[in-house]
C-alpha cells in the first residue's frame, strides 16, 4: 500500500540550512548534508547559510529545474516560521507546494541542545525521516473561502475605540462589544496622562463621540460576547446584550429620572470612582459615558428587587424610557476577523497584607489616587484623606504586585512613569512632601526619562528600596497618629522609618480575571501568566495562533497608553489586510473519506465537534464536508478500517516518518 | 512482515545506549510549547524525535506501537490541556484511547513510564523542557527496550531451517543443472 | 498425472475448524476435485511426508496451510510446502494472523508449559513430567518437535502469496478463490482474497446503529439478554465489526453474537486491535480520569478482546519482557 | 475528635501555666487528650545546627511514637498530635516537610528510626491549639463554654513568629486572626495590632540582653499605647521575654507601665469560669486581677 510518490521513485533535494550559526554552531551540518545524500531516493543535498534568503530559495528552484528534483526538504528552523516561505519557494520552481518537507533543526535541536554530536546524530534521524516521509507526500490544491468583509472588536478602552475607528474609517463595517456600561475603560478614570499631562478625557472624549456617532461601527455596550463558531473569514458571534432597563432608542441622557429616585440619598458604591463616591441605583457611570444612556443596578434598585416601589424615576422619564421588564437580548452577527483588546484589571493591594490596603484607610490604590486629583471625581479634584485632611506628606509604593515573586514576576511597565504623574499631580494639588520608593526607574519612553528628570528637580524624594511594610506603630511623637513606612534606603544603606498621611501604592497589571474563559471562548493561548499568547513576539506580536484573531492592547501584556494605541493600530491593518483579500487560503489538511473503502459503521460521525461527518442515507456512507472539516484528524485515527485520510497527514506519511527514524542501521551504505 | 526481510535499528553498542523517544507533538500547544522551549534556549535531554500533528487527536495508537515496534525506548504524546484543544475536545479522543492503550502495553510487558501524554499548553516551554528530561531519566534507569533487537532473536531460532532449506534448494538447482 | 493442477491442505497449529471447512464443501467437494487434484491432506487421507519430499519443485498450484507455527515440526513442513508449491496461502486466521494460539504470545515457555503439564486442574502428573524433544530409548534417541518461543503466523515463516481470512474461511470463499486462481488470475502478491471493506457494509443491523453513539459501559454477550435486532455496539457490546473485513455475511451477528474480529482487519490498517481501540475509546462518554478508568474497566480482558486473533502478527508481537 | 499532648520542655517547666490552663481548658471542654507516653526533646534550639540529621531523627521519633500510639489505639481515630509550644510546632511540621521533600534526608531518619522498632509513615497530623479551637472545635462551641464573659476587656494578641512562619498552614503568614476572632468570643476586644508578630527578641534576651530588652520593650509599650490592658499569647518564650524581664524593662527605659502577659488558654480558662488555681494564675508575676476587676460585673453568658 505504499506508493513511492507522484511518478515511481521520488528524486529528493535536501537543503540544510546553517542559519548562521544558529544550527551550525551546534550541528554539524556538512556532516548531516552528507549522510543525507547517502539516502534513498535523494540526488541532492546541499548546506547553505541562509536557506530563507533569496540566494537560499533560488538554489531550491535551480536545483528543481537542474536535477528535476519532485520532492523537496528543508531543515532549518520551525514550520511554524518558515514552512509558508519554502512552501512558495517550492512553487515558485514549479513543483507542487506540498512537495515539500521541513525539519526543525533549530528549535528542536540546536537551540535546545548544546553538545555537537548528538545533535548532528539527532539532525540525521530527523532529516532521514523527512526523506522517508517526502516520498509519500501528494499533490494538494490550497484552499481558498470568501471572507466576510467585517470585523468584531472586543473591549471598548482606548485599544478597542482605536481600532475600531481606524477599521470604520477604512470603510469596513466594525461591531465593538464593552461589557461596561460605557466605553472608555481605564483611560477615562484618569486625569492626566504622562509624561506630557494632557487631559485624559480632553484626548479620549472625542474619540469616544467618533466611535458613537460613525455610521460603520454599530456599538454595544453592557455587552458580551458568549458565543464563537467558525473560522477566519467567517466568524459567528452570538452577543447578549445585558438589560439596563431603558429603552435605548428613547433615552436622550436627561437624568431627571437619577433626580426622581426614591432614594434621595446616593448610598451605592460607584465603581468608576473606585468607590471613593457613591451613587442611587438608576445612576450613568460618569458625566461623558458613552453612550449617554442611564441604567440601574439590580441588586439596588428596590423594584427590580422586590417590585414595590412607587416607580417614581418612570414618572419623571416624559420619553417613558424605563422598561423594569427589559431582559438580556441576543444578536447573532457574522464576521470576518476579531480584534481582541480586553485590556487589565489592576492588581488587588489587599493580597499583599504587609503595606496594609484595606486595614489603614489612607492606604490608597493609584488608581483610587487617580480619581481624586481628577477634577469630575469624587472629591471635585481635591486630594484629602477619608477624614477630609489635607494630607502634608504623601508616599507612593513602587511595584506593588509587579517584579516580585510572591505575587506577579512582570514589570508592569506603567507604574513608574504614573507613579512620578501622581507624584507630580499630589503635590500640585496638596502641596505636600512626596517620597517615591523604587526599585529601579524605568523610564524607557519618548520623553519620559526628562520627565524623570523634571521631578527630580521638582523636590520629589527618590528611595531606592523595597518597602517592607506600612504600619501605624509609632515609635516617636513625630509619627503617632500617622502612617509609617519602613523600608530599606538601599542607596544610605540603612533601615528608614518615614512617618507619612497618605500612601500610595503603585498597583501592577494583570490579566483579567476571566481571561482565560475569554481565551476559551476564542480558542486562543494565554501565556504562563494569563495575557493572551501573541503568534510571534516579535514578529507576529498582534497575531494569535487561531487565523484571524488579533489582539491589542493590555490583554497582550502591560502596556501604556501610546503602545496600546500603536499595537490597536498595527491589529488593524493586520485584520484590514486580511478581509481586503476577499478571500482566506486555508491549509489544505482537511480529512476524506474514500468512498469504496468506507463501511458506514457510523464511528467516526459522534466524534467531530465541527459536525463535518454526515451519513449519507442513500448510499449509507459516512462522507465529510471538507468546508467544515478543520483539519484536527481525530476522526482519521479513530476510523476502525482506515478508511479516512488527511490531507498533509496521512498515515502513511506518519509510519513512514516513524520508520525514517529508526531506519539509521539499515540505509548506512 | 516476513522473517527474512525485517530491517530494524540495532542498537549501539552496550554502554553508549541512549534511550530514543518519538514524540506526537500537536501543533497549536505542545509543538508551539517545543518551539518556545527553543527559543528560550531551554537545553534538554538530545533523545527526542518529535513528529509534528495537528492535534493530540490523531494520534492513532497504531502510531505509538509502531513507534515502539521500530525501536523507540519511549513514547511521549504533548497535547492542550484539557478544555483547551484547538479543535475542542481531540484530547479528549487522546486521552480516552491513552488510558486504555497504557492497559494493552502493560500486557505486552512495556512499562507504564515508556509511554506518556502530557498536556503542555503554547507557553509552557519550560515544561517541555522537564516532561523531557524526565522522561530520558526513567527511560535510562528502564534500560532499553530494543523490540526491533526482541524480534531478531526471538527469530534466531529460525535460521537452522532457513539456511538447510537454502542449502537443499541450492544443492537441488545444480543437481537439475 | 498432467492436466489436473494439484493441491495440498496441511495443518499447523489450529483448531481443524479449517479442515471443517473444506469438508463443509458437501457436494462441492465433488466438485472441487474435478477441478483440482488433492495430494497432500493429512487429516482426511493417508498421506507421508515422504510423498511431499518426493515431489518437484514447484510441482503443486497451490499449498493451503492453516494454523499458526507454533513447533519446529510445523516450520519444516510449511517450508518443504512452500518450496513444492507455486502458491501458499494461509488458510484461515491462526495462519494469517496467528489467531487464538497467537495469544499464547502474552506468557512465556515456561508459564505456559507449567500450565498446560502441572496446574491445569484436570491434569495429574505427580512427577511434573514435560514434553522432550530428545529422548533417550533403548540407546536410540527419539526425538519430538520442540516449542518455538513464539507463536507465528505463516507469512513471519515463509513467504506467503495469498491469505483466506476466517474463523474458519468459509466454503464459499475457498471455492471461489481456487476458482479465481484457476481462471489464471493472479491478485497482488500479499492480497487478502474477502472484501477490503469492514464487516458493517453487509451487517444486517447496519441500519440500527445511531449516528451519535456514546459508550457509557461496556457488556459481555453471556452477561446480558441481547436485542436481536439492534446494533451491538448500540448495545454496549463490543463488535469488532468496524475494523473487521467483510466476507463471513455477518455470520456471528446473525446468531446475535457480536463479531470478535477473526477475518482481521483491512488493508488500510496494520494493527487490528489498535485501531479498533481508537475508534471504541474515542466513543465513550466519560471525560475525567477516573470515569474513563471506570468505563475501560468494563472490559476486562483488553488483549483478549482487540486481539483474540491477530496477537502473532501485530505490530508488537508478543510480550516484551516474556521469559523462555 | 481526639488528640495526643505532646508537651515539649517548655510546658513542663517555666511554661507550666500554659500546660494546666491548656488541660483546663480541654477538659472544660469536653476533648479528650493524652500526653505523648516516652516522648522526648523536639530538637529545637541548637540541635539543628550541630547535626541536622540527628535533629531531624529526634522529632521525628516523637511523630513516630504518635502514630504508634494512634495504631495502638484504633478507637482514637487518625493520629493528631497536640503541640502547644511554638518551637515544638514549627520543628515537628518541619521535620514533617523536609521528610516528605527529601529522599536522602528521609532514608537517614527511616533508618535512624528503624534501629529503634519504630516507623514513621507521614500520617500523623501535627497541630497547633489555636487551629484545633478555631478549625476542629470552632468558635460557635467555644462560646457556648464561656461563662463569664470578659466585658470588653482589651487584649493584644501576640503570635509571635513560629506558629504561622515560615509554614502558614492555617492562618495568615502576615496578618494572623485566629487568636483575635478567638478572645472576641470570649468577649474580649482585641485591639487592632501591626506588631502581632514582631520578634520578641527570642533568645537574645539570654545572649545579648540589651537588643533582647529593647525588642520586648517595643512590644509592650505599644500595646500599652494601643490601650491593651494585657498580651495574650501562645508562645512560652514569648510569654517568658515579655513577662518576666519587665522590672529589667523599667530599669532601662524610661516611663514604662508594667502589662500582664497571658496565655490564650488562661484568659479561655478565665472566661469559661475556671478558678484560678487550675490555670496557673498565681504563677504570673505581672498580675492580670486588675484588668480583670475593671471589667467585673458584666453579667454572666448565660443569665
Amino acid at each position: 500500500m505504499r506508493d513511492s510518490g507522484a511518478n515511481g521513485t521520488p528524486r529528493i533535494g535536501v537543503f540544510v540550512c546553517h542559519c548562521g550559526t544558529n544550527i551550525a554552531g551546534i550541528v554539524d551540518v556538512k556532516a548531516v548534508a552528507e549522510y543525507a545524500a547517502g539516502l534513498p531516493g535523494v540526488v541532492v543535498s546541499r548546506e547553505y547559510k541562509y536557506m530563507c534568503s533569496d540566494p537560499g530559495q533560488e538554489l531550491i528552484q535551480r536545483d528543481i529545474r537542474d536535477h528535476r528534483l519532485d520532492r523537496i526538504i528543508v531543515a532549518s528552523c520551525s514550520p511554524l516560521l518558515h514552512e509558508h516561505t519554502f512552501r512558495e519557494a517550492t512553487a515558485q520552481g514549479g513543483l507542487n507546494p506540498y512537495f515539500l518537507q521541513m525539519v526543525n533543526l533549530r528549535e528542536n535541536v540546536s537551540w535546545v541542545n548544546d553538545e555537537r554530536g548528538p545533535a548532528t546524530e539527532k539532525s540525521k534521524d530527523l532529516v532521514r525521516a523527512a526523506v522517508y516521509r517526502v516520498a509519500h507526500h501528494k499533490a494538494l490544491q490550497q484552499r481558498t473561502v470568501p471572507i466576510t468583509a467585517s470585523v468584531l472588536v472586543v473591549g471598548g478602552g482606548i485599544a478597542g475605540i482605536h481600532a475600531a475607528l481606524t477599521l470604520a474609517n477604512a470603510g469596513k463595517k466594525v461591531y465593538l462589544v464593552e461589557r461596561e456600561p460605557t466605553i472608555g475603560g481605564h483611560m477615562a478614570m484618569f486625569d492626566k496622562t504622562f509624561p506630557t499631562l494632557d487631559c485624559a478625557a480632553c484626548i479620549l472624549t472625542p474619540k469616544m463621540s467618533a466611535v458613537k456617532n460613525h455610521p460603520n461601527i454599530t456599538l454595544w455596550t453592557y455587552s458580551e460576547v458568549v458565543g464563537v463558531d467558525g473560522f477566519v473569514g467567517n466568524f459567528k458571534i452570538k452577543v447578549k446584550q445585558k438589560p439596563r432597563y431603558i429603552k435605548e432608542d428613547l433615552c436622550v441622557g436627561c437624568l431627571e429620572c437619577i433626580a426622581a429616585c426614591i432614594h434621595k440619598e446616593a448610598r451605592f458604591p460607584d465603581g468608576f470612582n473606585q468607590g471613593l463616591s457613591k451613587r442611587k441605583p438608576i445612576y450613568i457611570p460618569f458625566p461623558q459615558a458613552t453612550p449617554q444612556l442611564v441604567l440601574f443596578d439590580p441588586e439596588a434598585c428596590i423594584q427590580l428587587k422586590s417590585g414595590r416601589c412607587r416607580q417614581s424615576c418612570a414618572e419623571a422619564c416624559d420619553r417613558k424610557a424605563i422598561d423594569f421588564r427589559q431582559i438580556a437580548e441576543f444578536e447573532d452577527i457574522e464576521v470576518g476577523s476579531i480584534i481582541l483588546a480586553t485590556g487589565f484589571q489592576a492588581f488587588d493591594a489587599s493580597r499583599l497584607p504587609y503595606y496594609g490596603y484595606g486595614r489603614y484607610p489612607n492606604v490608597y490604590t493609584a488608581l483610587e489616587v487617580e480619581r481624586l486629583v481628577n477634577a469630575s471625581g469624587p472629591t471635585g479634584g481635591e486630594v484629602v484623606l477619608r477624614d477630609g485632611r489635607k494630607p502634608t506628606a504623601v508616599g507612593i509604593i513602587h511595584c506593588v504586585g509587579s517584579r516580585d515573586e510572591k505575587t506577579n514576576g512582570w514589570c508592569s511597565r506603567v507604574c513608574c512613569m504614573y507613579s512620578l504623574k501622581l507624584a507630580h499631580l499630589v503635590r500640585e494639588h496638596t502641596d505636600a512632601t512626596i517620597y517615591n520608593f523604587y526599585i529601579d526607574m524605568r523610564t524607557p519612553g519618548k520623553g519620559y526619562e526628562e520627565f524623570y528628570d523634571k521631578l527630580l528637580t521638582e523636590g520629589v524624594h527618590f528611595i531606592r528600596g523595597r518597602v517592607a511594610e506600612v504600619t501605624d506603630w509609632s515609635r516617636s511623637p513625630e509619627e503617632a497618629g500617622k502612617l509609617v513606612v519602613r523600608v530599606e534606603d538601599t542607596l544610605v544603606g540603612t533601615v528608614r522609618r518615614i512617618p507619612l498621611d497618605m500612601v500610595i501604592l503603585a498597583v501592577g497589571l494583570e490579566p483579567r480575571a476571566d481571561s482565560q474563559e475569554v481565551r476559551r471562548l476564542f480558542n486562543i493561548s494565554c501565556s504562563t501568566e494569563g495575557f493572551f499568547l501573541e503568534r510571534h513576539p516579535k514578529l507576529a506580536p498582534v497575531n494569535t495562533f487561531t487565523d484571524g484573531i488579533f489582539i491589542a492592547g493590555a490583554c497582550q501584556g502591560p502596556r501604556d497608553i501610546p503602545d496600546a494605541v500603536a499595537q490597536a493600530g498595527a491589529a488593524a491593518a493586520e485584520a484590514l489586510a486580511l478581509i481586503d483579500a476577499g478571500h482566506v487560503e486555508l491549509e489544505p489538511n482537511t480529512a476524506f473519506i474514500v468512498e469504496v473503502e468506507c463501511s458506514g459503521c457510523k464511528s467516526c460521525i459522534p466524534l467531530c465537534p465541527y459536525s463535518a461527518i454526515t451519513f449519507l442515507a442513500d448510499k449509507k456512507k459516512a462522507a465529510i464536508n471538507e468546508a467544515l472539516c478543520k483539519g484536527c484528524g481525530t476522526c482519521v485515527a479513530a476510523c476502525p478500517s482506515g478508511s479516512i485520510r488527511q490531507n498533509l497527514f496521512e498515515d502513511d506519511e506518519i509510519f513512514s516518518e516513524i520508520e525514517g527514524l529508526f531506519a539509521r542501521d539499515a540505509v548506512v551504505a | 512482515m516476513s522473517a527474512h526481510t525485517q530491517v530494524g535499528a540495532v542498537p549501539a553498542a552496550v554502554g553508549t545506549w541512549e534511550p530514543r523517544i518519538v514524540a506526537f507533538f500537536c501543533n497549536w500547544c505542545t509543538y508551539t510549547a517545543a518551539d518556545l522551549a527553543g527559543v528560550s534556549r531551554m537545553k534538554h535531554a538530545p533523545n527526542v524525535r518529535i513528529i509534528r500533528v495537528m492535534c493530540s487527536g490523531r494520534v492513532d495508537p497504531q502510531f505509538v506501537l509502531e513507534a515502539f515496534a521500530k525501536g523507540a525506548d519511549g513514547v511521549l504524546i504533548g497535547g492542550c490541556h484539557l478544555g483547551d484543544c484547538h479543535y475542542v475536545e481531540g484530547n479528549y479522543k487522546a486521552i480516552r484511547r491513552v488510558q486504555m492503550l497504557r492497559r494493552i502495553l502493560r500486557g505486552m510487558g512495556i512499562q507504564d513510564d515508556r509511554f506518556r501524554l502530557e498536556w503542555i499548553s503554547a507557553s509552557e516551554g519550560e515544561k517541555v523542557k522537564r516532561v523531557i528530561n524526565d522522561m530520558v531519566d526513567k527511560l535510562r534507569a528502564l534500560g532499553p527496550l530494543g523490540l526491533p533487537r526482541r524480534f531478531q532473536e526471538w527469530d534466531r531460532e529460525l535460521a537452522p531451517l532457513e539456511q538447510a532449506v537454502e542449502a537443499e534448494a541450492k544443492e537441488a538447482s545444480a543437481h537439475a543443472g | 498425472m498432467p492436466g489436473k493442477p494439484t493441491v495440498a491442505f496441511y495443518w499447523c497449529a489450529s483448531c481443524g475448524g479449517c479442515e471443517e471447512s473444506v469438508v463443509d464443501l458437501a457436494e462441492g467437494l465433488l466438485d472441487f476435485v474435478g477441478m483440482v487434484d488433492i495430494r497432500f491432506w493429512p487429516v482426511a487421507m493417508d498421506f507421508k511426508r515422504s510423498d511431499v519430499e518426493a515431489m518437484p519443485e514447484g510441482s503443486l498450484l497451490a499449498s493451503l496451510i492453516n494454523g499458526a507455527i507454533r513447533t519446529s515440526e510445523q516450520e519444516e513442513m510449511a517450508r518443504l510446502l512452500r518450496r513444492k508449491s507455486q502458491l501458499v496461502i494461509a488458510y484461515g486466521a491462526c495462519a494469517q494472523l496467528g489467531g487464538i494460539p497467537g495469544l499464547g504470545n502474552q506468557f512465556g515457555h515456561d508459564q505456559i508449559l507449567r500450565l498446560a503439564y502441572e496446574d491445569c486442574p484436570s491434569v495429574q502428573n505427580p512427577d511434573k513430567t514435560r514434553p522432550q524433544s530428545h529422548v533417550q530409548d533403548n540407546g536410540r534417541t527419539v526425538t519430538l518437535p520442540h516449542l518455538h518461543q513464539v507463536v507465528r503466523t505463516l507469512a513471519q515463516v515463509v513467504p506467503v502469496d495469498y491469505s483466506l481470512p476466517g474463523c474458519p474461511p468459509t466454503p464459499e470463499m475457498l471455492q471461489q478463490a481456487i476458482t479465481r486462481l484457476l481462471s489464471g488470475e493472479r491478485p497482488a502478491k500479499g492480497s487478502v482474497l474477502a472484501p477490503d471493506i469492514a464487516l458493517c457494509e453487509q451487517c444486517p443491523r447496519k441500519d440500527s446503529k445511531p449516528a451519535d453513539l456514546r459508550l457509557e459501559e461496556f457488556k459481555r454477550p453471556h452477561l446480558t439478554r441481547l436485542d436481536p435486532q439492534k446494533c451491538l455496539l448500540a448495545q454496549g457490546l463490543v463488535c469488532m465489526g468496524p475494523a473487521t473485513r467483510g466476507g463471513c455475511e455477518a455470520a456471528c451477528v446473525r446468531g446475535n453474537m457480536p463479531c470478535s474480529g477473526c477475518f482481521g482487519p483491512t488493508s488500510r490498517v496494520k494493527d487490528q486491535g489498535a485501531k479498533m481501540l481508537s475508534s471504541l475509546c474515542s466513543n465513550i462518554a466519560a471525560s475525567t480520569e477516573p470515569d474513563i478508568e471506570r468505563t475501560l474497566a468494563t472490559i476486562p480482558d483488553p488483549l483478549g478482546t482487540f486481539y483474540r486473533y491477530s496477537l502473532a502478527g501485530s505490530l508488537l508481537r508478543a510480550r516484551a519482557d516474556r521469559q523462555r | 475528635m481526639s488528640y495526643w499532648y505532646y508537651p515539649g520542655c517548655s510546658l513542663k517547666s517555666n511554661g507550666k501555666p500554659y500546660e494546666e490552663s491548656l488541660l483546663a481548658v480541654f477538659r472544660e471542654l469536653d476533648v479528650p487528650m493524652w500526653e505523648l507516653e516516652d516522648w522526648n526533646c523536639c530538637g529545637a534550639t541548637s540541635y539543628m545546627s550541630v547535626d541536622e540529621a540527628q535533629a531531624f531523627s529526634l522529632a521525628a521519633r516523637n511523630l513516630a511514637l504518635a502514630e504508634r500510639a494512634a495504631r495502638q489505639a484504633p478507637e482514637t481515630g487518625p493520629p493528631r498530635l497536640l503541640a502547644p509550644c511554638s518551637a515544638c510546632f514549627l520543628v515537628l511540621t518541619k521535620t514533617q516537610r523536609y521528610v516528605a521533600q527529601h529522599g536522602d534526608l528521609a532514608r537517614r531518619v527511616h533508618a535512624g528510626l528503624r534501629a529503634i522498632d519504630l516507623e514513621y509513615q507521614g500520617v500523623v497530623q501535627v497541630r497547633h491549639p489555636l487551629d484545633v479551637f478555631v478549625n476542629d472545635m470552632g468558635l460557635r462551641r467555644i462560646a457556648t463554654a464561656v461563662k463569664r464573659r470578659l466585658n470588653g476587656l482589651k487584649v493584644a494578641c501576640y503570635y509571635g513568629c513560629q506558629v504561622v512562619r515560615p509554614f502558614a498552614t492555617f492562618d495568615s503568614a502576615h496578618d494572623p486572626t485566629t487568636m483575635d476572632r478567638l478572645v472576641e468570643v470570649l468577649g474580649a476586644k482585641p485591639v487592632r495590632w501591626p506588631l502581632k508578630t514582631r520578634c520578641c527578641g527570642g533568645a537574645l534576651t539570654g545572649t545579648i540582653p540589651e537588643v533582647g530588652l529593647r525588642l520586648s520593650e517595643i512590644l509592650l509599650r505599644d500595646a500599652a499605647q494601643r490601650e491593651a490592658e494585657m498580651i495574650i499569647t501562645v508562645c512560652p518564650l514569648c510569654q517568658f521575654n515579655l513577662e518576666c524581664y519587665q522590672r529589667e524593662i523599667a530599669r532601662t527605659f524610661r516611663d514604662f507601665t508594667p502589662l500582664p502577659v497571658l496565655y490564650l488558654t488562661q484568659l479561655m480558662g478565665k472566661a469559661f469560669g475556671l478558678s484560678d488555681a487550675d490555670l496557673g494564675m498565681r504563677r504570673l508575676f505581672v498580675s492580670p486581677e486588675p484588668a480583670f476587676a475593671r471589667h467585673e460585673g458584666g453579667q454572666p453568658a448565660h443569665a
